[in-house]
């Protein structure tokens, strides 16, 4: 039996406060395709009584986090929040979902949830001149788990040390010493693991005096920004700092990049962080590129159902992914670059676009190779 | 509670006559309006205070010179005078009923004896043989036993009354029964146990209800068949071309129609106004308009005028049809558009006495707004 | 009585400011007890909110057609003067005697010469290129205009935003407003002016703001022409509006169309926490012109809960239901484009399913707001604002036109939501309270 | 000697909005050659000053005796050119206005046509005022007092606003004290402020006010008279003394009475000690002794809707306050009860007031919980109740345990709402309240002039409202009594009594109760200061024995014959031709 308060639940999550409107299970991409209903989890909760028993319940395990639930309702409740803690509540009686399993075990080992040796974390430095925070530097550039070591994603983080050098942007990294915001821990229900993870890198980062730190990973950024316990840290998405130095004509572009782009909004970054305009900015200021806009975007992006964990886990519907939907909308509009600014969002895009094997048509980038390629 | 007049050596008459004396003796009511035959054999309703003249009472002659409803509403108008008592054929009592309704008569102290109406004759074809037609009294009641349609000397009742449909005088007071009553022996009276009390009326030792009832079903049935072939005709006819002007086409404007209409009630009608006076020029800028151009004029406004002013509390007594010089069906064609408009409101004229007239009440949602219309 | 309030000089007199049906009504209800009443509206005619109305629930009364008689009424009593196209700009003094500072806006139009013939406004050079904020800006207008065609005063006005002439300081050789005008009521010499008018009273009636569904991008408003406003939908349902009651949106005619209820309302993530008291019965009400109007189309309407709470309310509910008008309960999270059409996204909560319906035309019920300039209204009359931004009365229960300052009242929905019967009603109360301190000083005026 | 027409006729350009459409000079041609014309002119704007002139002079220069104005709309200028014509001693009534912007120029493109229609619009006009009469508009004083019936929140708030305004009032009240229904409650929403706060204030000052004159435990017997001058005899009932009260004007606040829930039998009110009512629970907060029979209960339920929305009892209505109520008591019960599961079975939950949306959030934060669905049936399980319904929102049927249940209780018209309606001559909606004269822009005002309401009389509602509403009764009240005299519409009907039959349709068809039948003569009387000319009296008689003064039968005949100028016979003849026509 997984049996909880759900009367004590629902006083602390302000659940009473839903008047059921449906607004959640409305805008929620995966209820479309899945048993998820935030809403009525809310309702069940509500009418539990006080025992509310959490067996069985595996449609919890499908939520995105994607927080359009939360973005959309009117009395501001946060199901998405009350999911994740439901998450927590299985986790803490030992339940944790086996895929997942070896995931958090390398994260608490290794700093990474990608079962890859610590040691290994800077390799994708190569031979980019980077400085390493013990040298001094004005910023953190805090890297993160799959730009460190996903071969796709190394690019990404090449890209940006490129890109900000040439921007005169004085930063470091943190090298074998960084280690996973913790961020996915969290949300996969593993609270205390995660309150751990948060205490060694607020201790990493004091040592050594950060106060700017800039992320690869919107995922990064809204935990350091959010999950962090009161940190000074401030805290931007690289996107934003690149959207500065293109406005400041910090960067220098040598070449044309003469392609269609369009623009994903990745969850953390948009629904979660209100960070819209940045990324725009940052790609109308590339020479060449023409930023075409998908219908659904902005605050109405639709999830590419990498976050909250889903990396990991397949759901009780394993069907279509969303990225698959999602791609075939940036094919829509005509586009040969779907851009994103999302380690998650890459990889799922890149995924569902061999899946339904349009390679030759439509191309995923992060908006940091665009840039990189314009130099 | 079913009583019995009883009746001696066959005199059903006489019999009626008593119990009718009987009603003014005791005091139960003060005057009573009833058919008197007079010296000449002609019958005619007069309204009697002394006993005595009632042996030339004959409320059962199968003739009705005018309907009764009028003459009621003459003698009790806004307030009766005093305790009344009126005996009246259903189509008398239904009359009367609208003319409450209408204010221009009243139920106060009224006491109405109303009598099994097997069906009249034209006034106009008895009128000459009276002395035959006063024989033939038993005939008829026997007819009227049997529920057979009554036939005098090979003439049939008139129109209206063979296709009458509501012969019983229900909500009388005191209520003679002749269907399927043998009227040589006694006569069923239905009336409250007070008064029958107050008459000293015993009940009826045996129970003749049962043997009515099948009388009664018979009568309707076939005189329902009767009215449908009636007004079915009429509908056809004003379906087809010329429609009401044609079926008034024979009206010489005498307005008998309305004379003896009972629910025609208006003091002066519009038509004997100056309303419709026009200036001598204009009949003829007309007649120049059209070459000709008939007179008097407003023939079929006066017959639309009545319709739509009475035909929702035409009781289908006929009496205009009785009256018309020209045979034209007034009271078919009436009783035919008359259904078709209280069928819309649900109402039967003379149905019941508290029924609110249709034009003068509105429902909410009686009709929708232009445009919301569905 | 009237010997001591009739409308010789001397006698207490009423300001009420706001001349929508709130304010009308009260001003009114003052003349007509005998009190000279000074009627300040802001645009150029009075009828406000409820003149843009096609018909009014639940009766389906035409709107234009209940309000106009009593705005005439209002232009032509003896005892009110209508100050249009100007704005309260100081008060001073106490409840009994007031001294009020109005600014009147330069029309550009003489008001007694115009007799609203509307030649300048064909002569007009940007004739039918300006938006018609009356008809919600679905329809153009020209430069010199009257908002609407029953408008009272039946005065023109030129619009300063728009006119060219007093935007780019020329318009060509010579005025064609001026040269069309038989009255020669034209004049671009006028400026603004100040009246100061002594009052024992005060009537707020100063409305509402509707909600700007923008600030809710997930439902695309301004983005898809298909989604319009309840607002919009009147302009459009109005025999006498500009498509003259024709709903056809973005050149076709609507087969399938949703309602979304409380767009703007019982919103915490807005600050707008209450409820817009309206919305619920203009739906019900649009849901029976769309099925009137637009035969065999499918009609859906999504709500939290129905708020059918006035008199005959529930019964109009219940009709438009039975005329096939579909209720579902969901309040829809996002709309976005696919083919043709647009999809509306939402959850049924009585069905426990998240769905996807098709619209070709969506009409949002955008919740009432405390009107934007709020503020400065509250500062110049000293009210108070509730947390709520709507003016603060000073009892919930039994004071709910009273201000708090004495002799200052409130009508209408500047002191929260309210439909057009409880508007009336309030702004009838709030002509008793005013009678009251007239009454007072009136007395007191007959003392000395 | 007989009477000989000068008439003026005057035909206005409105700029272009008719010249435009219409040949404006053609008309005016056409017009003076009409029968009884004696000038006809035309010019650019009739209601102008000059406009307006023109036609003055023309009356003290040829002695016109009737004006002609063909332009807009009456509703736009007939009182402008009424007043015009007056200054120079004509009476207004000798004024017709022939609409040829509205219903012609505007509404045609085609000029020909258009202007065809004009002549006949105004060959109408002009035929009417051949036949208009001089009417005298009567002044009727007011008596300065008003009668209030009815000791509620409402007949209080009125009875209050109309003694400040410095009238005198009688307040009648059946009861043997002041306050109605609200005195029975205990907390008001959302402030949760005692009632008594409110009420005894109130009571207070009612009841020591120098112009109010109160008449407790009496009744109104009898009213008759009419704005201004109403006499209506009040009936004490201890005394069985009738005291005659003259009013200038008069508010009806005869409030409501609460749903008997028994009419429910399936929830067990009145068979489960357990099962309560609203109010009954008002009682029960206010004694602060909470819990059904003794025991603390454990589960509170509430059930809404209880009596309103329910077609099958008639009450179809929404009784607008139960919403509210319901919130405020089950949060009380939270308060007081905080181990108690509360529950609130619902179908809609209306909180469309100021601050209800707000205070309904904060009774769900409270931990009140809100089910949707109407129960079905309550049933008894040991010492405990089992409240029976479907969660719609979970789409199951549940069965809620429960040691205490509140039914909210709707509003219901009073027993004895038809008798005052006959007393009054209210009409009354289909739910049975008094019907106002408009529901939108005339709440408070009946059919019968001088007589408002006030209150729950007209509908449900809350305090708020109520008290609103009462000020507007007052406010309405005031006015014939501050201006101290009424107008009485001159164009009223009148009737002719040699062909009156005395049938009254005519008085059942009369919204305002001006007909009566005359006991002696046995024909209908109009009482010309009730009557407001609507003419539905006309219509109804079918001996045509009614007429209104200015829209006489003859007026109307003569304006129809002429709009028929292409057809030479008068209209009854021509009815009477196509029968020739057609046989």
């Amino acid at each position: 039996m997984l049996q909880i308060d759900s009367r004590q639940f629902a006083q602390e999550h302000d659940l009473y406060a839903c008047i059921q409107c449906g607004k959640c299970t409305g805008g929620c991409p995966l209820a479309l395709k899945t048993r998820l209903n935030p809403r009525m989890i809310i309702y069940r909760l509500l009418v539990a009584g006080n025992g509310f028993n959490l067996e069985g319940r595996d449609e919890l395990w499908d939520c995105t986090t994607c927080s359009t639930c939360y973005s959309r309702c009117p009395k501001q409740v946060n199901p998405m929040e009350a999911i994740i803690a439901l998450r927590s509540a299985i986790v803490e009686k030992g339940r944790v979902h086996p895929n997942v399993k070896t995931a958090l075990e390398s994260t608490f080992r290794h700093g990474n949830p990608l079962t890859m040796p610590r040691e290994d974390r800077a390799k994708w430095v190569g031979d980019l001149p980077v400085k390493l925070m013990s040298d001094g530097a004005e910023m953190l550039y805090f890297v993160g788990c799959s730009p460190s070591y996903d071969p796709r994603v190394q690019q990404v983080a090449r890209a940006i040390v490129r890109l900000f050098q040439q921007g005169g942007v004085d930063f470091g990294i943190l090298a074998e010493e960084e280690s996973c915001c913790g961020s996915e821990v969290r949300r996969l229900g593993e609270a205390g693991l995660f309150e751990m993870i948060a205490e060694e890198n607020q201790e990493l980062f004091k040592g050594y005096g950060i106060a700017r730190m800039f992320t690869t990973s919107p995922h990064c950024f809204n935990a350091f920004k959010h999950d962090y316990p009161g940190n000074g840290l401030q805290v931007q998405h690289y996107t934003q700092v690149l959207a500065d130095l293109v406005e400041r004509r910090q960067i220098e572009f040598g070449r044309k990049f003469e392609k269609t782009v369009t623009y994903h909004d990745p969850c953390y970054l948009g629904k979660h962080n209100g960070v819209f305009d940045e990324p725009r900015v940052a790609l109308r200021g590339i020479p060449g590129v023409k930023l075409v806009e998908m219908d659904r975007s902005r605050q109405k992006s639709l999830c590419c159902e990498g976050g909250g964990g889903r990396m990991w886990l397949e759901g009780t519907n394993p069907g279509t992914r969303l990225a698959q939907w999602r791609v075939q909308e940036a094919l829509d509009t005509g586009a040969e670059i779907l851009a994103t600014a999302c380690p998650f969002c890459l990889l799922t895009l890149e995924e569902a676009v061999k899946h339904l094997n349009v390679e030759d048509r439509l191309r995923v980038m992060d908006i940091a190779e665009i840039a990189a390629q314009a130099l | 509670m079913i009583g019995l007049i009883s009746v001696n050596n066959g005199d059903t008459m006489r019999a009626v006559q008593g119990f009718l004396k009987n009603l003014l003796q005791n005091g139960l009511v003060e005057a009573l309006y009833l058919p008197l035959q007079v010296d000449g054999g002609a019958i005619l309703p007069a309204l009697v205070t002394d006993p005595a003249r009632l042996d030339q009472a004959n409320p059962l002659a199968p003739v009705m010179s005018i309907n009764s409803a009028r003459a009621v509403s003459a003698i009790t108008n806004k307030k009766p005078p005093a305790r009344l008592g009126v005996v009246l054929r259903s189509c008398e009592i239904r009359a009367l009923y609208e003319l409450v309704k209408l204010q221009q008569a009243s139920l106060e102290d009224l006491t109405i004896i109303g009598i099994d109406c097997p069906g009249t004759f034209e006034l106009s074809e008895i009128v000459h043989r009276k002395e035959e037609f006063n024989q033939y009294l038993p005939e008829y009641l026997a007819a009227a036993r049997e529920g057979k349609q009554p036939s005098f000397a090979g003439l049939s009742p008139r129109q209206a009354c063979q296709m009458c449909v509501q012969p019983l005088p229900t909500h009388a007071d005191i209520a003679l029964h002749l269907f399927g009553a043998d009227p040589t022996q006694g006569i069923p009276v239905e009336l409250s146990e007070e008064l029958a009390g107050r008459l000293g009326c015993e009940t009826a030792p045996v129970d003749l209800e049962a043997e009515r009832q099948k009388v009664v079903e018979k009568v309707i049935a076939e005189r329902a068949q009767v009215r449908q072939q009636e007004l079915d005709q009429v509908r056809r006819k004003l379906a087809s071309n010329g429609s009401l002007a044609g079926m008034f086409m024979d009206c010489i404007r005498c307005h008998n129609c309305m004379t003896v209409c009972p629910i025609c009630y208006c003091k002066t009608c519009l038509f004997k106004t100056s309303s419709f006076d026009h200036p001598p020029e204009h009949y003829l800028l007309a007649a120049h308009q059209k070459g000709a151009v008939r007179l008097l004029g407003d023939t079929l406004l006066f017959h639309l005028t009545r319709l739509n002013h009475m035909s929702l509390s035409c009781v289908s007594c006929g009496m205009c049809t009785s009256a018309c010089p020209a045979d034209i069906p007034v009271g078919a064609i009436f009783s035919a558009i008359g259904e078709q408009a209280a069928a819309a409101f649900n109402y039967v004229p003379g149905r019941d006495v508290s029924e609110p007239l249709p034009l003068v009440t509105f429902q909410v949602n009686e009709w929708t707004e232009v445009g919301e219309a569905r | 009585m009237s010997a001591r309030s009739g409308s010789n000089g001397k006698a207490p007199a009423a300001l009420v400011v706001g001349g929508g049906i709130a304010g009308i009504q009260a001003a009114l209800d003052i003349a007509d007890a005998g009190f000279q009443v000074y009627l300040v509206e802001r645009s150029p005619s009075i009828g406000g909110r409820m003149a843009q109305l096609d018909k009014t629930f639940p009766t389906l009364d035409c709107s234009s057609c209940i309000l106009t008689p009593k705005m005439v009424d209002a232009g032509r009593h003896p005892n009110i003067e209508l100050l249009t196209y100007s704005e309260v700009s100081s008060v001073s003094g106490q409840a009994g005697d007031f001294r009020v500072g109005i600014k009147k806006k330069p029309r550009y139009v003489d008001v007694d010469k115009c007799r609203g013939c509307g030649l300048c406004a064909e002569a007009c050079r940007l004739s039918g290129r300006v938006p018609s904020d009356f008809n919600a800006g679905i329809a153009k207008r020209a430069a010199i205009y009257v908002p609407f065609p029953q408008a009272v005063p039946l005065v023109y006005t030129v619009d300063p935003e728009a006119c060219v002439y007093l935007t780019r300081g020329v318009c060509g050789k010579t005025f064609k407003c001026k040269d069309a005008c038989p009255a020669d009521a034209i004049d671009f010499t006028q400026t603004e002016q100040y009246v100061e008018v002594e009052v024992g009273a005060i009537v707020v009636a100063t409305g509402f703001d509707v909600f700007d569904p923008r600030l809710k991008p997930e439902l695309g408003y301004g983005f898809y022409p298909e989604v319009i406003t309840t607002l919009e939908f009147e302009r459009y349902a109005s025999a006498s509006g500009p498509t003259a009651g024709k709903i056809s949106v973005n050149g076709h005619v609507p087969r399938k169309v949703v309602f979304i209820q409380c767009v703007g309302s019982r919103d915490r993530s807005l600050g707008l926490p209450n409820c817009s008291r309206v919305c619920c019965m203009a739906v019900a009400k649009q849901a029976h012109l769309a099925h009137d109007r637009l035969p065999g189309a499918e009609i859906t309407v999504f709500y939290m809960d129905i708020r059918a709470f006035g008199k005959g309310f529930e019964e109009f509910y219940d009709r438009v239901r039975e005329e096939g008008v579909l209720y579902r309960r969901g309040n829809p999270s996002e709309i976005y484009r696919r083919g043709e059409m647009l999809v509306v996204r939402a959850e049924d909560t009585l069905m426990g399913e998240a769905l996807e319906v098709e619209a070709d035309l969506v009409v949002l019920a955008v919740g009432m707001l405390p009107r934007r300039d709020a503020d400065q209204v509250a500062q110049l009359f000293g009210l108070q604002r509730g947390t709520d931004g709507y003016f603060q009365e000073e009892h919930p229960k039994m004071s709910t036109v009273e201000s708090g300052i004495p002799g200052v009242f409130l009508a209408g929905c500047c002191q929260g939501a309210k439909d057009i019967p409880d508007t009336v009603a309030h702004a009838k109360a709030a002509a008793s309270a005013a009678l009251i301190s007239l009454a007072r000083t009136g007395v007191n005026h007959a003392a000395n | 000697m007989t009477f000989i027409p000068k008439i003026g006729v005057y035909i206005c350009h409105c700029g272009i909005n008719i010249s435009a459409t219409v040949d404006v000079r053609a008309v005016t041609e056409f017009a003076a050659r009409l029968p009884g014309v004696m000038v006809a002119r035309d010019y650019t704007y009739m209601c102008s000053d000059p406009g307006q002139a023109l036609i003055k002079n023309d009356i003290q220069e040829l002695g016109l005796n009737r004006v002609v104005v063909a332009s807009c709309s009456p509703r736009m200028h007939e009182p402008t050119f009424r007043a015009a014509i007056a200054e120079v001693g004509l009476n207004p009534y000798c004024f017709e206005m022939a609409n040829i912007r509205e219903q012609c120029s505007w509404v045609h493109p085609n000029e020909t046509a258009t202007t065809l229609k004009a002549m006949q619009l105004v060959s109408s006009a002009v035929a009417k005022a051949a036949r208009l009469e001089p009417l005298q508009v009567r002044q009727v004083s007011v008596t300065p007092a008003a009668l209030v019936i009815g000791g509620g929140i409402a007949g209080l708030q009125a009875a209050l606003d109309i003694a400040e305004a410095g009238f005198s009032v009688t307040l009648v009240e059946r009861s043997s004290q002041l306050g109605g229904m609200v005195a029975s409650l205990h907390r008001t929403f959302p402030s949760l402020q005692p009632v008594s706060e409110l009420l005894n204030p109130l009571i207070e000052r009612v009841a020591n006010h120098p112009r109010i004159r109160l008449l407790l435990e009496s009744e109104v017997v009898d009213v008759s008279g009419f704005v201004g001058n109403f006499q209506v005899q009040v009936r004490n009932r201890q005394s069985e003394k009738t005291l005659p009260v003259g009013a200038g004007a008069i508010v009806v606040a005869t409030g409501f009475e609460v749903f008997d829930a028994r009419r429910r039998p399936e929830l067990g009110y009145g068979v489960y000690p357990q099962v309560i009512t609203t109010l009954d629970f008002e009682r029960l907060a206010a004694s602060g002794q909470l819990g059904g029979n003794g025991a603390q209960p454990s589960s509170v339920v509430f059930i809404q809707c209880v009596g309103s929305r329910d077609r099958n009892l008639g009450n179809s209505y929404c009784s607008r306050t139960c919403c509210m109520v319901t919130a405020r008591q089950a949060k009380l019960v939270r308060e007081i009860l905080p181990q108690a599961q509360v529950t609130v079975f619902y179908m809609d939950v209306r909180a469309y007031g100021k601050g209800f949306e707000e205070f309904y959030d904060s009774v769900r934060e409270s931990g009140v919980l809100y089910r949707r669905g109407n129960p079905s049936e309550i049933i008894r399980q040991g010492d405990r109740l089992l409240v029976r319904a479907e969660d719609t929102l979970l789409g199951e049927a549940v069965q809620v345990e429960a040691d205490l249940v509140v039914l909210a209780v709707g509003m219901m018209p009073r027993q004895e709402a038809s008798a005052i309606a006959g007393l009054f001559k209210l009409s009354r909606s289909a739910d049975g309240f008094f019907l106002e004269a408009h529901p939108k822009l005339r709440p408070v005002d009946t059919a019968i002039a001088g007589v408002y309401l006030a209150g729950c009389c007209q509908g449900p509602k809350d305090i708020a409202e109520t008290v609103a509403q009462a000020r507007a009764a007052a406010a309405a009240a005031m006015i014939p009594l501050m201006r101290g005299q009424v107008q009485v519409e001159a164009a009223t009907a009148f009737v002719d009594e040699e062909l009156c039959a005395g049938c009254g349709q005519c008085a059942q068809v009369c919204a305002f109760a001006a007909l009566a039948l005359h006991p002696v003569r046995g024909v209908m009387r109009v009482n010309p200061v009730l009557c407001q000319g609507c003419g539905a009296c006309a219509v109804a008689c079918p001996s045509g024995a009614i007429n209104v003064h200015h829209f006489t039968f003859d007026q109307f005949m003569a304006q129809l014959e002429a709009l028929a100028v292409d057809l030479p016979a008068p209209l009854a003849l021509q009815a009477a031709e196509e029968l020739t026509v057609e046989a």
